[in-house]
């Protein structure tokens, strides 16, 4: 149609008008590193996990989840989740519960079968990895995917370490254990069992290994010495632990006190419970809020008639029975003792003060010790080159998810070193902080919490406590996710735009900014929910 | 009150907030989240950085074209969106679009439906826009009288409290106490003065004509379904849609939805809607905030704020946020 | 079919078969009659398909006019007076936007003071507009003018107004030969606008235009208005064959052919100029008269050519241009600049002052011995100005003029008792 | 008769330049007219302003085509708008900057201008210290009075305090006069270094 002059106007014709020219700042879309992903020991891309788990495709989430650490089923329920605490959501309402939704993944991937990675192609490099524990495993995982032969030794008759003998069947079922750990072995990894390695220069020369990596844990239950006639049963926590996972439980008698305030101590004493003690007693120095162990652990021991007495030490165990001297917090919040004492009966005194980890396989060895543990730079390799250290046998808070950290670490430790090249990890994106968020974007959804299994069948048998989310559960409460710091395709930037100058590139591919007509408002940086977008100076 | 506040859909993440989701099933997904929208007006007009009327006018009319198939018609008063969309030899429309006037929009929208109707095109709907100068002043005869004779139209009205175009004077929708060119901060009642201005939704619902609601930039699927909802009825049709303007406001242009966000989470701008001349949806307060949150980024209230500021002024504008919150049963559910 | 009919009902009636798709009503006398017939008949049914809307103001209904002539339909509206200033914005718009629609103009005074009886003042006061107003002479031509007018306003995409003299015309029952459907359709195509607003095809309409093209956009507007000066009357001889009716054209020269004396007016007063002029021509008299039925655009070769041989002209207009002077005048001074100090304006007839033949005769007889000021204004009652103007010397709060005079005229009247 | 064009973007104070300027020129019993180009532009748009200044009566009210001198008050409009077209061939260039014309990539206006015509100003910088707002038009007034010596800083200053009373207009004057040294000192460097 002939248009009148000037009057009438064609459209979409604006877009000869680059309105790109009035900005002064440009937005530019960023990544930033997750607070969870952050605080995740074993480097899980926690977020990037959950974005998958948010869309139902559990599949794809599991896999993303292994890419770091192959055991999930395990981790989802053992590992003390740093990352629910780093959580930015917490500040809206309630952490995301990250390690249920793991545990429901790894458990989804057991029940379908889902295979862990094919192994690399060879390298025709061998490893020796010593000590079958959460380290041992990892790193076992790891370097089979880099194609390099593994040998897995350990001196128990079973794979597992502290996840086996350690943690009970209650806190986690051996079916589980069993299946992730066969999923490691099953990529090719040769193993020796009963097998303790006594001097490892030699043990690397036997295997015929290119590198050594060191896991042996913390075994070594600490003793102190308490005044106790010859008739007191006392045992530490470790061996007893160990007896029970062997199917070979110590007799405790029907009341026992267990010295000590770390999650040990309270495995040990819900073990007892569920061997058929009537008093499980923990007796403790400090008060609870000074308690190491877990706030979960012991507030499901209390609920399982487990008592405490805080604020206690053992002076003397004489006969069946436990003197115990009353403590008061100085104003540093140190213990001092108050010259009140009490009596508590007992047929049993469990140690758990602390492990020390058994380093007599170095004897001879350039490898440097202090503090009880082997000294490790950054890739985990120890002051000999070609041998590795992690787990609770290297510096650290000695917990799975850390050991499970560790293996991967020195994995990939190893593989620069077995390439002659040096370890270099790619620059950490900067946080994603809670004050980048918007968060009134994100629906309100308190927590869902995990089914507890009644409590009266907790104090008898070793099934299971903490129960897993049904699907919908998981799926719920994987969409609490604030995906802080990375795009997660809300729209938001493409809908707020009052200049139509983002582009959406299709699902997965997020958004591009079209600057020949952004003028750089900052509207899209104001609403962005997760704080992926931010501005920066215009180039002149 | 049927609305439910806060979470509508629930289980999404960010299913009632956000623009889009990739988790949510297409249809119900907003308009603004589909590539294929409309953009009915498009990349290269001029509005000021962060312009809210810009981005309320593609939200309702991609909205409408979408309730339509397409089958639309924009009439459009004078003022900023008028000017910014369409200096020769550019516009930035892409559906058919009529600006005559400013104070005849109304009247030229019913002009254009009643042709479709006589043409047998009753499937082509009709939308009217202005700004508030357009409707609640200017506009207002030709408006009051397309409600009473229940004309096919929907007329928008995007409401950024003054006359913007011309350089930020006083409106009859300006509040108390906002500073403007016309309503200047000086003398013992400084900024606009407090007893004036219309409120056009509640006057529009007067005329008993079949819909009338209020929307934001700030919550886009509530409009989206407001626009939808308003297009599935025949007859004269009220929306009036709060528009931050950073120019006249004084605010930062990153600040237009978080303002008008706020604006409801004061309580100061009600979103509700009303069918028949009768309230039958409020959308209640999420997270309630006080006036002075609202207030103190735009600088057209900074005369309350500075020095010793005027706490006495404030309190009566949180007594007017308080008293919409009463009339219209705003508060959150925790509240109730 | 000739009837006797009052000449809104013509006009009603002829509208009607032009098949007008919107009409819009708002009331103001005298053009009231027109609006409620066309109303009757869209409601009984007649008219249709017809939407009839009773808006609420004259600004509403030239809007609504716009809208509906923009999105493709046949529009028509009608008015008066300060309906037609209050609507101005709109007027003008609707040229402005090329929408082609038509509409009556009952020619009526503008106040204040407030005068509801005929002068041509308020199309005057639209002249600039970008509208073609046609002056109708009577009630037929009126009703041919209004087919007429939507065959040129639909042909240029320009409004057109048919200006009829309000009362004198529009109340005036006469002898109307009515169209009948068959012949209006043969006349009057169906409207096929040059631009629409269509979701097929987009387009924005009513754009802002700056310095760099405005000019070019006004002048693209006057250039419409000259293609009419060569349409009108090729519409008006179409017309002619059709009905055998001279209605319309640019003007209508009667007895000018030897004419030294010419009078030249534009409405219903034409005709009693018309007897004025036979009565002057039966001594042997040379006087003749031009009538103007297209004031916009003005016919200025049409008007020279009738001019060629006239002595002298006088302009005889209800209405003027205060502080200057004839209007028409003006055009008709610009069209014939040989003329001089030999073109005088008569202004007569305002707020409905009769204008008698006797009148004209005079004026008529003035002009010929060239005793008439440049600027006359006809029966004007020099006492009423004299006691006016001395009251206001006198004291300076003398109270409003129109209701002095009025007070002066009483106690005149009563004086005479 | 002087004639210059300001360079900015709505909402930064074109037009409160050119007013200004026009305003101090007065208050030296100059002749001065300063006007703005209207249009359908928005914040943060391209904008210009302009400032005739003269020694008898101004009666022209055509637009400026062919400026004595260009102020650029933002930077990022580079290479976006020509700032310099039609720019006489002596004519004066100051730039709201803190870089140099180099590397601005004006490598070639600075070849083609009188070194001495052509000065930088860290006009924006100047305004936050001075000011605490990044309105950088009464800094860079001050720089065009030491480059083109038009009117005296003096004037400026009773304009600014007449525009902006009390403490706003003292910090606007502070703000105009560090600018003007920092423009004297950069041309006598310019001087010295031609000698």
């Amino acid at each position: 149609m002939e248009r009148p002059f000037a009057i009438t106007l064609d459209v979409g014709s604006s877009r000869a008008n680059h309105t790109g020219s009035w900005r002064v700042e440009r937005p530019v879309y960023v990544d930033r590193l997750p607070p969870c992903n952050d605080a995740c020991p074993a480097g899980e891309n926690i977020q990037r996990w959950l974005y998958h788990a948010e869309s139902g495709d559990y599949e794809n989430a599991w896999h993303t989840l292994v890419e770091e650490n192959p055991l999930p089923a395990i981790m989802g329920r053992v590992c003390f989740h740093p990352c629910e605490t780093a959580c930015n959501r917490a500040q809206v309402d309630e952490a995301v519960g990250i390690n249920a939704v793991e545990r429901f993944l790894g458990d989804t991937a057991l029940a379908h079968g889902w295979s862990l990675p094919a192994p690399g192609p060879a390298t025709g490099r061998k490893v020796l990895v010593v000590g079958a524990g959460p380290a041992g495993l990892s790193a076992a995982y790891h370097l089979r995917r880099r194609g390099h032969a593994v040998r897995l030794v350990d001196s128990a008759p079973r794979l597992g370490g502290m996840l086996r003998y350690g943690i009970p069947a209650y806190r986690l079922p051996r079916d589980v254990l069993d299946a992730e750990i066969a999923r490691i072995v099953n990529m090719g990894v040769e193993v020796g069992l009963n097998e303790t390695v006594t001097d490892i220069a030699a043990a690397r020369e036997a295997a015929g290994a290119d590198a050594v990596f060191l896991a042996v844990g913390a075994q070594l239950g600490k003793r102190v010495s308490i005044p106790a006639g010859d008739s007191a049963k006392v045992i530490d926590a470790v061996s007893f632990l160990h007896q029970v996972a062997d199917d070979d439980p110590p007799l405790l008698g029907r009341r026992v006190v267990v010295y000590g305030g770390g999650d040990t101590a309270l495995d040990a004493a819900r073990t007892a419970k569920r061997l058929g003690a009537t008093d499980a007693v923990i007796v403790y120095r400090r008060n609870r809020e000074k308690m190491p162990a877990h706030a979960e652990e012991v507030e499901q021991a209390l609920g399982e008639g487990v008592t405490v007495r805080w604020l206690s030490t053992i002076e003397r165990f004489e006969g069946e029975r436990l003197v115990i001297e009353k403590m008061a917090l100085n104003a540093e919040g140190f213990p001092e003792a108050t010259g009140e004492f009490e009596e508590l009966d007992a047929d049993a005194l469990v140690l758990a003060l602390g492990q020390d980890t058994d380093l007599s396989l170095l004897a001879g060895s350039e490898v440097a010790v202090a503090d009880g543990v082997v000294q490790v730079v950054d890739s985990m390799m120890t002051d000999v080159p070609g041998i590795f250290a992690g787990g609770d046998a290297a510096p650290s808070n000695r917990t799975a998810t850390v050991a499970v950290g560790h293996g991967k670490r020195a994995a990939r430790g190893i593989d620069a070193y077995l390439a002659g090249r040096v370890d270099e990890r790619p620059a950490r994106h900067a946080l994603a902080e809670a004050g980048r968020l918007n968060t009134w974007y994100y629906a309100d959804a308190p927590r869902t919490e995990r089914p507890e299994l009644e409590r009266i069948r907790r104090q008898t048998n070793f099934e299971e406590v903490i129960g897993g989310l049904t699907e919908d559960n998981a799926l719920f409460e994987a969409r609490r996710c604030l995906s802080c710091g990375n795009c997660f395709e809300c729209d938001n930037c493409f809908g707020v735009c009052p200049d139509n100058a983002v582009m959406k590139l299709g699902p997965g591919e997020r958004y591009a900014f079209n600057y020949d007509f952004c003028k750089g408002c900052g509207i899209c940086v104001a609403e962005c929910p997760c704080g992926a977008i931010e501005m920066v100076p215009e180039r002149i | 009150m049927t609305e439910p506040t806060a979470t509508r859909v629930h289980f999404y993440q960010v299913g009632s907030f956000a623009v889009g989701n990739r988790l949510l099933s297409a249809d119900d997904r907003t308009v603004q989240s589909n590539p294929a929208r409309t953009n009915s007006i498009d990349s290269g007009h001029r509005a000021c950085q962060g312009c809210g009327e810009a981005l309320g006018a593609r939200y309702a009319l991609d909205a409408a074209m979408r309730a339509t198939n397409d089958r639309l018609v924009a009439v459009n008063a004078t003022g900023c969106l008028e000017v910014f969309s369409t200096p020769y030899p550019e516009t930035s429309w892409r559906i058919p679009w009529l600006h005559s006037l400013f104070g005849n929009a109304p009247a030229v929208a019913t002009g254009v439906a009643a042709a479709m109707r006589v043409k047998g095109r009753d499937d082509v709907r009709v939308v009217g826009q202005a700004g508030d100068g357009g409707t609640v002043d200017i506009g207002f005869g030709t408006l009051s009288g397309m409600f009473e004779r229940n004309d096919d139209v929907l007329f928008i009205c995007y409401d950024n409290e003054g006359y913007m175009n011309t350089g930020v004077q006083r409106s009859a929708a300006t509040p108390p106490a906002a500073r403007t060119a016309t309503t200047d901060v000086v003398g013992p009642e400084p900024g606009n003065v407090f007893g004036q201005g219309k409120d056009l939704p509640r006057i529009a619902m007067a005329h008993d004509i079949p819909y009338v609601a209020t929307a934001t930039v700030a919550d886009l699927h509530d409009l989206e379904r407001k626009v939808e909802r308003a297009m599935e009825v025949r007859g004269a049709r009220y929306l009036h849609v709060l528009v931050p303007c950073p120019l006249g406001w004084g605010s930062a242009s990153s600040d237009t939805v978080r303002l008008a966000r706020l604006a409801t989470e004061s309580g100061l701008f009600p979103v509700f809607e009303a069918e028949d001349g009768v309230v039958t949806g409020a959308r209640r307060i999420r997270r309630r905030v006080g006036v002075e949150e609202y207030l103190r980024p735009q600088r057209r209230f900074a005369h309350l704020f500075n020095g010793a500021g005027r706490p006495d002024v404030v309190a009566r504008l949180q007594a007017m946020a308080d008293a919409n919150i009463e009339r219209y049963g705003l508060a959150p559910d925790e509240e109730e | 079919m000739l009837q006797q009919i009052e000449g809104s009902r013509a006009i009603a009636e002829t509208v009607a078969r032009c098949r007008p798709e919107v009409v819009c009503a708002y009331p103001i006398s005298p053009q009231t009659h027109i609006i409620e017939a066309i109303g009757a008949m869209v409601k009984d049914g007649r008219l249709t398909p017809c939407e009839f809307i009773n808006v609420e103001s004259e600004f509403a209904a030239m809007s609504v006019s716009i809208g509906a002539s923009a999105a493709g339909a046949r529009a028509y509206t009608a008015t008066a007076s300060q309906g037609l200033l209050f609507m101005i914005e709109a007027v003008y718009n609707a040229a402005g936007l090329g929408l082609p629609i038509v509409m009556t103009l009952a020619n009526r005074a503008i106040g204040a003071p407030i005068n509801i009886w005929n002068d041509h003042s308020d199309a005057m006061a639209v002249r600039d507009a970008g509208w073609i107003q046609l002056f109708a002479e009577t009630n037929q031509e009126s009703a041919d003018l209004h087919v007429q007018a939507f065959r040129l306003a639909e042909e240029l995409s320009v409004p057109v107004m048919v200006c009829m003299d309000g009362f004198i015309l529009t109340h005036a029952v006469e002898g109307v030969d009515l169209m009948d459907q068959e012949l209006v359709d043969r006349f009057l195509p169906p409207y096929e606008p040059r631009q629409v607003l269509d979701p097929d095809d987009p387009v924005s309409i009513g754009a802002m235009v700056g310095p760099e093209a405005f000019e070019e956009v006004r002048y693209l507007a006057h250039l419409r208005q000259l293609d009419a000066l060569e349409l009108i009357p090729t519409v008006a001889a179409e017309f002619a064959a059709l009905t055998g009716r001279a209605s319309g054209g640019l003007v209508h020269p009667y007895r000018l052919e030897d004419a030294e004396t010419v009078v030249i007016a534009m409405g219903s007063v034409l005709g009693t100029i018309k007897d004025a002029v036979d009565a002057r021509r039966d001594p042997g008299e040379r006087v003749g008269v031009l009538g103007i039925t297209s004031f916009r655009p003005f016919p200025i070769a049409a008007v020279a050519e009738a001019l060629r041989g006239a002595r002298r002209v006088v302009v005889i207009e209800k209405s003027f241009s205060l502080g200057m002077g004839g209007v028409l005048a003006t055009d008709v001074a610009m069209s014939a600049p040989w003329l001089g100090q030999r073109l005088v304006t008569v202004v007569a007839g305002l707020g409905g002052r009769p204008i008698t033949r006797r009148g004209i005769e005079d004026v008529i007889e003035r002009a010929r011995r060239d005793d008439l000021a440049p600027l006359t204004f006809l029966d004007l009652d020099e006492g009423v100005i004299a006691r006016e103007r001395a009251r206001m010397s006198a004291s300076r709060r003398s109270g409003p003029f129109a209701e002095n005079v009025l007070r002066d005229l009483g106690s005149a009247t009563e004086a005479r008792r | 008769m002087f004639q210059v064009r300001f360079h900015g973007r709505g909402g930064q104070g074109v037009v409160t330049a050119a007013e200004l300027l026009a305003v101090a020129a007065f208050d030296e019993g100059r002749f001065a007219q300063a006007f703005p180009s209207f249009g359908s532009e928005r914040t943060g748009a391209p904008v210009v302003s302009y400032c005739r200044l003269d020694d008898r009566e101004i009666r022209s009210r055509e637009p400026i085509n062919e400026p004595d001198a260009v102020l650029v008050q933002d930077v990022t409009l580079i290479h976006q708008v020509d700032l310099f077209g039609g720019l006489a061939p002596d004519g004066f260039v100051l730039i709201n900057t803190s870089r140099t014309v180099e590397e601005l990539g004006l490598a070639d206006l600075a070849e083609r201008c009188d070194p001495s015509h052509l000065a930088t100003c860290p006009a924006t910088e100047l305004a936050l210290e001075h000011v605490g707002r990044a309105v950088p038009n009464a800094p860079l007034l001050g720089g065009f009075a030491a480059l083109t010596g038009q009117v005296p800083l003096e004037a400026l200053a009773v304009a600014l305090r007449e525009r902006f009373p009390g403490i706003v207009g003292d910090r606007n004057v502070a703000a105009a006069t560090a600018a003007y040294h920092h423009v004297r000192a950069e041309q006598e460097a310019i001087r010295a270094a031609a000698d």
